[in-house]
């Protein structure tokens, strides 16, 4: 088998992205982690593109690249927050169970991936789809058959958005009724 | 694709639609008249006014097997009755929120439209037919309780136990999704029905990754409704949160997610996993003992009953083992039957208990501590006698209504041969009488002594949640000894109507 | 696994990733202090979610997966802007955003 | 009078009263309004004597009606010889606990008479129901009035034993609850009944598997449920010590009660439910009982006989005498039988009695401390003489009733198994050494402290008192005479229920066939009348 | 007169008196409550000769009997509450309410100066309603009823004084050491039931047909027997049992004359009269009385030598005495037995009120070191003493002499005898020749020993004394009943052994060995043997202390402890309560404290203990740190993960 251009940007984008992720994880200035987690946010949304999946890939960019990392570096630089000290969770106990907890479910995961491998490697890779036909179904999707959940998804950001700003003006919000 | 739908998907959301509509009038009130809040009861009148028509609405449209919104939503007797449960036990907290010194702010319609907005995710929850409306549905449920719990008027625990129950929820929703996400994977839908009759194929083949989606999302129900290990939010939120929200998350939460559970489990498939029938008849078994256990060491009033409805948890968990694992045909309908009996039995006894804390929290913030009823009853007879009642129900002492939730319950246990649960479970039932009792003693048989000239403990003149603790009283008696038509009506219900 | 199934990038190789970012997430959530960092954490979660879904979606040629990605960034968007708010309420009553900070409520 | 609902109406007229008394605006008139009440009931309760058919095993009077039908519970009333007493019983000890507390409680006497009132409901019904799930009820619910009785009218350490009596109890009735549950579905299963019930008359056509060997055999499991609920109840040696704290803590009424009735529902449940539902097992582990019923009679009697408390030694007493009942009742014989439910009512008048009149004295001195008294037989002539007499019937002395009891359980149980019959034959030597000891530190010898405290001289028995024992005491007497006159009530069921123990069945009789019956007995002797006044007419 | 109206009237008198003075307990008024008491009594004893004189005649029924009602009845058990006079307790019957008129009437002069003698009086009538109920009773049942009756009464008439704790300690000591003896009765009751299906006296020995003589010790028969005999030994006061009778003595004196002499005590031997069909079955059984009562006879004899109090000694000749009955019921001999129950009656019920009278005389002195010399004050007294004396040491022609000795030649000539058993009731005969002849010395002859100025010993009056009159010529000519064969042959007119006519065909008996079937020299030779060791026996008493006073101590000097033994009645007492009393009550203490309080107890507490640790537990893991809980969540998913995916 030889290497594809796609196998190449999966390696990429996926190598990125975790190191990104770690990132996230590892860095004491929270400011970095965001950015780390911008990072990683973009490189997904690369492989969801290597993947034909334009508009998730478009929607992720902005949605979540752009708005709620915006939001998440706001807050930040509202708290003005410098790199912290004590990063990280005291308790060499918990610290060695989480780890452990952590890296037996991941274990768990891979096993049962190897173990369903045979399966889910039968499951054929679909041609290249043309991203407006792509696009296009899935609108007709999310109008059809999702119609609920997308409806449901419009309620649910209308209660939201009212208990968001209602949530800023209880006492001690940014927006307290005095 | 026919992207018509008919007439039967708006009756199904009907009620949805009442409270969303009725929910925004308060607010909208308060917007157009420059952020004058109105007076709490118009606003506790709008929400009632809104549950009940929700009410009406559901009693009238649902039920009867219909399927909506291109089987996005199933309409039937268990999403028939878990709304009535749902929308009663929120019609209650919306009473006692107007009651209450830490819901009733200037912000007060804002909190009645987030209850209501719960409970339309609540009703989303109970009527989905599809995992990731379901999703949506627990989602919407729970982001307006966040909020709900920060905006008590509290300023401490509120806000922490907002944060706590956020950041774990966030997290277990996390989890729930990737179940969610190897399900559809392997699965290749995430309606019910269809995966339904994937699901004995899959755990006979075994496949792995199913499995682990069907672990992750039982895994989120499961925090959702604290069963032990994944319980550990929930005495600290039902303590940090305001009473009336603490009561609305004890019943109306649990019911709605029990349903959803209830769907995940009505296959005859899961029969071919045989550790996981044992583990979750474990979990059920240790959330009982320690939900049990750990209540006898509470001196905090709602952290009791806190760890109390863990254990509830534990006791409906049996129903659903007995739904997922039972043999017989039609378990899946039976456990129906029984759980929601149970938890229409368990929200009418908890909403009684959370509103005698209620009235006898008289500050913010106030930790209602077990040994503060001491010699109540000898101030307040008729309330003393209603909590006595919702006590001795919950401890199952017959005929109330909460003994034959158990009888039910264990019932089906012993039907379908979950001998060692069962047994379990009522030993476990007779650890809780002890910390049930502990207030019943201190309410009745003690303070006697040094009180003679002490003042009499002063209750808060709550007209409404002194209403709902004496009408959850009444309703475990009557309900308890006729509890035939109810359960006809059930039956009747989730059977089908034929 | 065999050399070439290494090269020959599959659905494993995605599902792993997938499983490895969301175990990183994980870990963000159980050791970070900072309460913005955890919740950056359970959006890399969400992230990792998503990339199954989208894995599944094209490796099982079903379009449903990418509809559920949809409606997963968006509840992620709004559980980031309760969480933030919260966040924000928290911050200006206790000045602190360290998780250790918050443990009245035990016991 | 055709459709009447007799059992109904005694069942259900206490809590009745329980309301009425509950609406009352004060504490005033209460008493007297309990005392009718009960009066009333007992009156009600004695028309059994005319519509109970004493020639027939069958159950009588019954009522059924569907209650629960989704769960299979009915509501299902009927007497029979093994409970026909037991109801007269607890019928004719209310109003005796009523006057008998007319000083004994001085604080929500209003309260107090509601709880008593619905305990007396709770008590009947767990006699008249046959329906299993409804006797659990009764069964359970009659532990709720107790509960407040002990806890709010008690001793100083009233919460401990409370608790301690309502956990004990409750923790071995849930098992049973889990066996009624199976015994249901099993009732469905096999007897192929198309519906699960509870009724009793059906599960006694079960034939449940039993493997003579196996204590896993469904029917071991559930003949051991059933006994854990029933021996706690009883209480039986080991798990018997729920009782002398209830007893000592409870108020005299409480204690009264308790021992008069509370404890025969679990002897009742034995003979009720236990050996007809579960013969094979009963037959092969009755050893078990008999054994520690023998080994209770001795040990209660020597834990009594060191008692530093009067009534803790009278609990004490009581724990051996219900070791003679279940010792009666394993014996599974005929005998053995009818001497346990006689010694069952034995010990609810004796027993009663003996703790009414421990109450009495404490009303008088405040202490129940052995050690304090003495020679009171100087100081109380009558009550002296009375709590003889009441101690005669406790230690069994023929004449009285408690000989014809133990006398019958004896025999019974010797001819079941010599060895147990034996041991429990020294009970007799021991019962006499505790109470007459008691009886001659309290009573003989030098004046002791209290009684001879001359600033607070002791008052014999009032007439209210007297009043109050003197039915006790022409029972005593007119039990141990005439046992006849009472066996002969129960004896068609006991034979009933003997020879055909593995088979177990009975019929049904409803109100309407007494009323029949009745007419018809009139009518016989009215032709009877004539045709004898006809003859001494034709004669003269 | 129907046989119903003859019992009722006879059973039905001592009721009534027992409840006309016991309604009226307080009453001071003892000459009613006497008069009444003592007219029920005679109302019976008139009774009892009515009946029993329709037993007479030719073609006169063997018994009569009544039925009143039935008691209980289910499956094979039927108890009637039914009575019946046959010849056995035609005998008994006459004894008891004759005996027991005598010692009602002497009541009424002793409990004078009592502060409530309606009580006394009442519990008088009550003892005699059980008496009769227990012999007349025609079933096992019946016979057990009247057994425990008058057990009761006994009770309470030796703790009639109950103010002093001795006196109420003793009336408890008499009664559970009754229920010890009533227990094994019990047993013996259900054995037979079980044997016979039945409890009715006739029923049983019109069954034992079908069975035959056993041989060894486990056999029904023989259970049955001991068992039945255990109650005996309790009542009667035999070896174990014996030891509340002394004690007993704390009670009125009329009423140690009657319960604990005359008739309760014998109630033993009467009892096994009636069985004897069965005891003959079981010739062990037989073996275990007749060595008991030897034992019993011979111990009781030997502690009597060294009492003081003169109520104590008489006690313990009773014991002696009854345990030469039950030698006698041992080797067969019942009528014997029955023969010397009759004389022992009228002696012994004579020395008791002899020594009432003595006591009420003395002002309550009961220490016989403390008298002498009363035969110048009391000479009636002293007179029927006298022949009471005589006949109980066995002088002929006095009533004991022809009675103990037949029992003495049967225990030598029987087939069940032993020459081991003669010689050991021939030693008793000397024994009880010395003390009986030492408590005459001691208290009517010699100097007086009492301090006179404060001591007026005065004779009784006639309430008292014609009791004693008559009791005293019962004593001397009653023996006159069963005169052996051997003498009746040399007397004129040649009397036959009356007693042993009426008795016969009701009782068994044993046969004498061939050897001994026509000894009539051995008879003889036996009777000369007895009488002249029991008259040598009482001659050196009669020297010891009148002769000489100051020899006994002299005497005793020589053994002290041995002295000091036998006077603290061979320390039985102490024996029991150091060996099993205080051990029990020891026991039941630990029961209490240990198995209830410690085991069954903490064992509950150990459960509640166990979920207090798990609450604990949780609640320790409950740190409010959200990332513990976190870990929790994962923790658990870990272990849900592997144990499904193993």
């Amino acid at each position: 088998m030889t290497l594809t251009a796609q196998d190449l940007l999966f390696y990429i984008l996926g190598g990125l992205s975790l190191a990104s992720a770690l990132g996230v994880l590892l860095m004491t200035n929270p400011i970095y982690s965001a950015l780390c987690l911008a990072l990683t946010m973009v490189s997904l949304a690369g492989l969801y593109a290597s993947m034909q999946a334009w508009f998730v890939a478009g929607v992720q960019l902005i949605v979540y690249a752009g708005a709620v990392m915006v939001l998440f570096v706001m807050v930040l630089m509202l708290f003005d927050l410098k790199s912290e000290v004590k990063a990280f969770s005291r308790g060499a106990v918990a610290g060695f169970m989480k780890l452990v907890a952590v890296g037996l479910m991941t274990g768990a995961f891979l096993a049962a991936i190897y173990n369903s491998a045979d399966t889910l490697l039968g499951t054929s890779l679909a041609a290249n789809v043309d991203g407006t036909a792509s696009t296009k179904a899935l609108a007709q999707m999310l109008f059809g058959k999702y119609v609920f959940a997308f409806e449901a998804m419009g309620v649910l950001l209308l209660i939201i958005a009212i208990g968001a700003v209602a949530l800023s003006r209880i006492e001690g919000g940014t927006h307290a009724d005095e | 694709m026919n992207h018509a739908l008919g007439i039967s998907s708006y009756l199904i959301v009907a009620p949805m639609l009442a409270l969303l509509a009725a929910s925004l009038v308060p607010v909208m009130l308060k917007v157009f008249s420059g952020n004058r809040e109105p007076h709490p009861f118009v606003t506790t009148t709008y929400g009632f006014i809104a549950v009940a028509t929700a009410l009406g609405l559901a009693i009238t449209f649902l039920g009867g097997s219909k399927f909506g919104f291109h089987n996005a939503l199933v309409s039937d007797g268990l999403s028939l009755w878990a709304s009535v449960i749902v929308l009663v036990s929120g019609g209650f907290s919306i009473f006692m929120m107007h009651d209450h010194v830490e819901t009733q702010t200037k912000l007060f319609s804002e909190k009645v439209f987030l209850l209501l907005g719960s409970l339309i995710g609540m009703l989303i929850v109970v009527l989905s037919n599809d995992l990731i409306v379901t999703f949506l549905g627990i989602e919407t449920m729970s982001l307006c309780l966040y909020v709900l719990i920060a905006m008590s008027r509290e300023t401490i625990l509120s806000k922490e136990a907002a944060f706590k129950y956020f950041i774990l929820g966030s997290f277990a929703s996390a989890i729930f999704l990737y179940g969610i996400a190897l399900i559809y994977g392997t699965a290749g839908t995430t309606q019910f029905p269809g995966l339904m009759e994937q699901v004995g194929p899959l755990l006979e083949s075994r496949n792995h990754l199913f499995l682990i989606g069907i672990v992750f999302v039982v895994l989120g129900f499961a925090f959702k409704v604290s069963v032990f290990p994944f319980h550990f939010w929930t005495p600290d939120v039902y303590q940090g949160a305001p009473t009336p929200v603490t009561a609305f998350m004890a019943t109306a939460v649990k019911a709605a997610t029990f349903v959803a559970i209830l769907r995940l489990f009505q296959s005859t498939g899961y029969q071919h996993s045989l550790p996981l029938k044992e583990v979750i008849s474990w979990l059920a078994a240790l959330t009982m003992l320690v939900g049990n256990a750990a209540a006898i060491m509470q001196a905090n009033f709602k952290r009791m009953l806190a760890y109390s409805s863990v254990a509830h948890s534990g006791y409906l968990m049996v129903g659903v083992v007995a739904a997922g694992f039972g043999d017989s045909q039609g378990v899946a309908s039976a456990a129906g039957i029984v759980v929601l009996f149970y938890l229409l039995a368990y929200s009418i006894m908890t909403l009684g208990s959370f509103a005698f804390v209620a009235l006898l929290e008289k500050s913010v913030g106030q930790a209602l501590q077990v040994d503060d009823v001491r010699g109540l009853a000898r101030s307040h007879p008729v309330l003393a006698g209603c909590m006595a009642i919702v006590l001795f129900s919950l401890a199952g002492v017959p005929p109330l209504l909460g003994f034959f939730g158990k009888f039910g319950l264990f019932s089906l246990a012993i039907e379908q041969n979950f001998y060692w649960l069962a047994i379990w479970g009522v030993l476990n039932s007779v650890i809780s009488v002890y910390y049930y009792l502990r207030p019943i003693v201190l309410m009745y048989m003690q303070g006697e002594d040094s009180s003679a000239n002490a003042p009499l403990i002063e209750m808060n003149k709550h007209i409404m949640t002194r209403f709902t603790l004496f009408g959850s009283a009444v309703l475990i008696i009557i309900m308890g000894m006729f509890s035939s038509p109810i359960l006809a009506a059930l039956k009747a219900a989730i059977l089908g109507r034929s | 696994m065999p050399m070439s199934n290494l090269v020959d990038v599959g659905l494993s190789h995605y599902l792993a990733l997938s499983a490895a970012l969301f175990a990183i997430g994980m870990l963000g959530v159980l050791m970070r202090r900072n309460v913005i960092v955890m919740m950056m954490s359970i959006e890399l979660m969400l992230n990792a979610v998503n990339l199954t879904f989208v894995a599944f979606s094209r490796f099982r040629d079903n379009m449903d997966g990418q509809a559920m990605v949809f409606f997963v960034m968006t509840v992620a968007a709004a559980e980031a802007a309760v969480g933030l708010a919260l966040a924000v309420t928290i911050f200006k009553r206790f000045r602190e955003v360290n998780i250790r900070y918050f443990e009245h409520l035990k016991g | 009078m055709a459709q009447m609902p007799l059992l109904s109406l005694i069942v259900f007229m206490p809590l009745i009263f329980a309301a009425l008394m509950a609406l009352m605006p004060g504490d005033r008139g209460v008493r007297p309004m309990a005392l009718v009440a009960s009066l009333l009931q007992f009156g009600v309760s004695l028309l059994l004597f005319k519509y109970y058919d004493a020639a027939t095993p069958a159950l009588q009077l019954v009522e059924q009606h569907s209650w629960i039908p989704e769960f299979g519970i009915s509501y299902f009333i009927g007497v029979d010889g093994i409970s026909f007493w037991l109801i007269l019983l607890t019928t004719f000890l209310l109003p005796v606990v009523v006057l008998g507390s007319w000083n004994a409680i001085d604080k929500k006497v209003k309260a107090f008479h509601v709880a008593l009132f619905a305990l007396q409901t709770a008590m009947l019904g767990s006699f008249v129901a046959m329906d299993l799930v409804l006797f659990y009820v009764f069964f359970e619910l009659s532990l709720v009035p107790m509960y407040f009785i002990v806890g709010i009218w008690g001793g100083a350490r009233r919460v401990y034993a409370t608790m301690k009596f309502f956990i004990y109890t409750m923790a071995g009735s849930v098992l049973m609850l889990l066996a009624i549950i199976y015994l249901m579905f099993a009732a469905r299963d096999t007897e192929g009944l198309g519906y699960f019930t509870a009724n009793v008359l059906e599960l006694y056509k079960l034939k449940l598997p039993f493997t003579a060997d196996g204590l896993m055999s469904p029917q071991a499991l559930l003949f051991f449920a059933f006994s854990a609920a029933f021996a706690i109840k009883v209480p039986m040696f080991p798990v018997h010590t729920w009782l002398p704290d209830a007893h000592v803590e409870a108020p005299t009424p409480g204690s009264v009660v308790l021992a008069g009735v509370m404890l025969k529902m679990g002897t009742y449940g034995f003979v009720r439910f236990v050996i007809p539902m579960f013969p094979e097992a009963a037959e092969h582990f009755g050893w078990i009982f008999l054994f520690l019923g023998a080994v209770g009679i001795v040990y209660g009697a020597l834990v009594a006989m060191v008692q530093p408390d009067i009534k803790k030694l009278v609990a004490y007493s009581s724990v051996s005498h219900m070791g003679y009942v279940m010792l009666g009742i394993f014996a599974m014989n005929t005998y053995g039988m009818t001497g346990a439910l006689y010694q069952m009512l034995n010990h609810g008048i004796s027993t009663g009695a003996l703790f009414l009149l421990v109450g009495m004295i404490y009303e008088r001195t405040h202490s129940r401390e052995i050690e304090k008294y003495g020679g009171l037989a100087k100081v109380l002539p009558i009550y002296t003489i009375i709590f003889f007499i009441v101690t005669l019937s406790s230690i069994a002395v023929p004449m009285t009733n408690g000989f014809v009891g133990e006398f019958l359980i004896l025999l019974g149980s010797f001819q079941a198994s010599q060895l147990m019959g034996a041991i429990a034959v020294t009970g007799v030597i021991f019962g006499a050494v505790y109470m007459l000891w008691m009886f001659k530190r309290v009573f003989f010898g030098e004046k002791g402290e209290l009684v001879s405290d001359e600033k607070h001289p002791l008052h014999d028995l009032s007439a209210r008192e007297i009043l109050v024992m003197a039915p006790l005491i022409v029972l005593v007497f007119w039990m141990g005479l005439v046992p006849n006159h009472f066996l002969s009530y129960s004896k068609s069921s006991i034979d009933h229920l003997m020879q055909n123990k593995d088979a177990y069945q009975l019929g049904v009789l409803t109100m309407e066939d007494a009323t029949k019956r009745v007419a018809a007995t009139i009518e016989m002797e009215t032709v009877t009348a004539k045709a004898t006044t006809t003859e001494a007419g034709v004669a003269r | 007169m129907k046989p119903e109206l003859i019992f009722s009237v006879l059973l039905l008198a001592p009721l009534v008196g027992f409840l006309f003075n016991g309604l009226r307990w307080q009453s001071k008024n003892y000459m009613l409550a006497g008069a009444v008491a003592t007219g029920a009594a005679a109302v019976s004893f008139a009774m009892s000769v009515v009946a029993v004189s329709r037993l007479f005649g030719e073609g006169a029924p063997t018994s009569i009997e009544a039925n009143f009602y039935n008691w209980a009845a289910m499956d094979l058990l039927s108890i009637d509450v039914s009575f019946v006079i046959d010849r056995i307790s035609a005998l008994m019957v006459l004894v008891v309410t004759g005996v027991g008129t005598l010692i009602h009437l002497f009541s009424v002069g002793y409990m004078s100066h009592d502060e409530r003698p309606s009580k006394y009086f009442a519990y008088l009538n009550l003892f005699l309603f059980n008496m009769l109920l227990l012999i007349l009773g025609d079933n096992l049942l019946m016979m057990f009823v009247g057994w425990e009756g008058v057990g009761l009464c006994s009770y309470l008439l030796i703790g009639f004084w109950f103010s002093d704790k001795e006196k109420a300690a003793a009336g408890m000591k008499a009664f559970v050491t009754n229920r010890i003896g009533d227990a094994g009765f019990l047993l013996g009751i259900f054995v037979i039931f079980g044997l016979f299906g039945s409890l009715n006296f006739a029923e049983i020995i019109s069954k034992l047909g079908a069975f035959s003589v056993e041989t060894g010790w486990t056999g029904p028969i023989t259970l049955a027997c001991l068992f039945l005999f255990i109650g005996a030994t309790g009542k009667s006061a035999q070896v174990p049992l014996y030891v509340w009778l002394p004690d007993a003595m704390a009670g009125p004196t009329p009423v140690s004359a009657l319960i604990h002499a005359a008739t309760m005590v014998t109630a033993g031997v009467y009892m096994i009269v009636r069985l004897s069909p069965l005891f003959m079955l079981a010739p062990n059984a037989m073996a275990v009385v007749a060595t008991i009562g030897a034992v019993t006879a011979l111990m009781a004899a030997v502690i009597g030598l060294a009492q003081h109090d003169i109520k104590k000694v008489l006690a313990y000749s009773t014991v002696s005495q009854l345990g030469y009955m039950f030698l006698a019921c041992g080797v067969g001999a019942f009528g014997a037995a029955m023969f010397h129950l009759v004389t022992h009656a009228f002696f012994k019920a004579l020395m008791f009120l002899g020594s009432g009278s003595v006591i009420h005389g003395m002002h309550e002195e009961q220490d016989i070191r403390k008298m002498g010399g009363l035969k110048k004050y009391m000479p009636i007294t002293h007179a029927t003493f006298f022949i009471g004396w005589i006949a109980i040491i066995g002088i002929p022609p006095f009533a004991g002499f022809f009675s103990k000795d037949e029992i003495l030649w049967f225990a030598f000539a029987s087939e069940r005898g032993s020459h081991w058993y003669w010689l050991a009731g021939l030693i008793g005969a000397a024994t009880t020749a010395f003390y009986m002849t030492r408590l005459m010395a001691l208290t009517f002859w010699g100097k007086s020993r009492f301090d006179a100025h404060k001591v007026h010993p005065h004779e009784a009056g006639p309430s008292m004394l014609i009791p004693l009159v008559v009791l005293a010529v019962l004593s001397a000519i009653g023996g006159f009943m069963g005169i052996p064969h051997v003498i009746g042959e040399i007397l004129p007119g040649h009397p036959g052994n009356w007693l042993e006519h009426w008795l016969k065909g009701s009782i068994a008996a044993v046969p004498m060995t061939e050897a001994m079937k026509h000894a009539t020299t051995m008879e003889w030779i036996l009777m000369g043997i007895s009488v002249s060791i029991a008259g040598l026996s009482a001659v050196t008493a009669f020297s010891f202390y009148v002769l000489d006073p100051s020899r006994p101590a002299k005497f005793v000097s020589l053994f002290p402890r041995l002295h000091r033994f036998v006077e603290n009645k061979l320390m039985v007492d102490e024996f029991y309560g150091a060996q099993i009393i205080q051990p029990l009550v020891n026991a039941s203490r630990a029961l209490w404290a240990f198995v209830d309080v410690n085991i069954i107890d903490k064992a509950t507490f150990v459960v509640g203990d166990i979920v207090r640790g798990v609450g604990s537990t949780a609640r320790t893991l409950q740190t409010g740190n959200l990332q513990q809980y976190a870990l929790y969540i994962a923790l658990g998913a870990v272990a849900v993960l592997f144990y499904v995916l193993k």
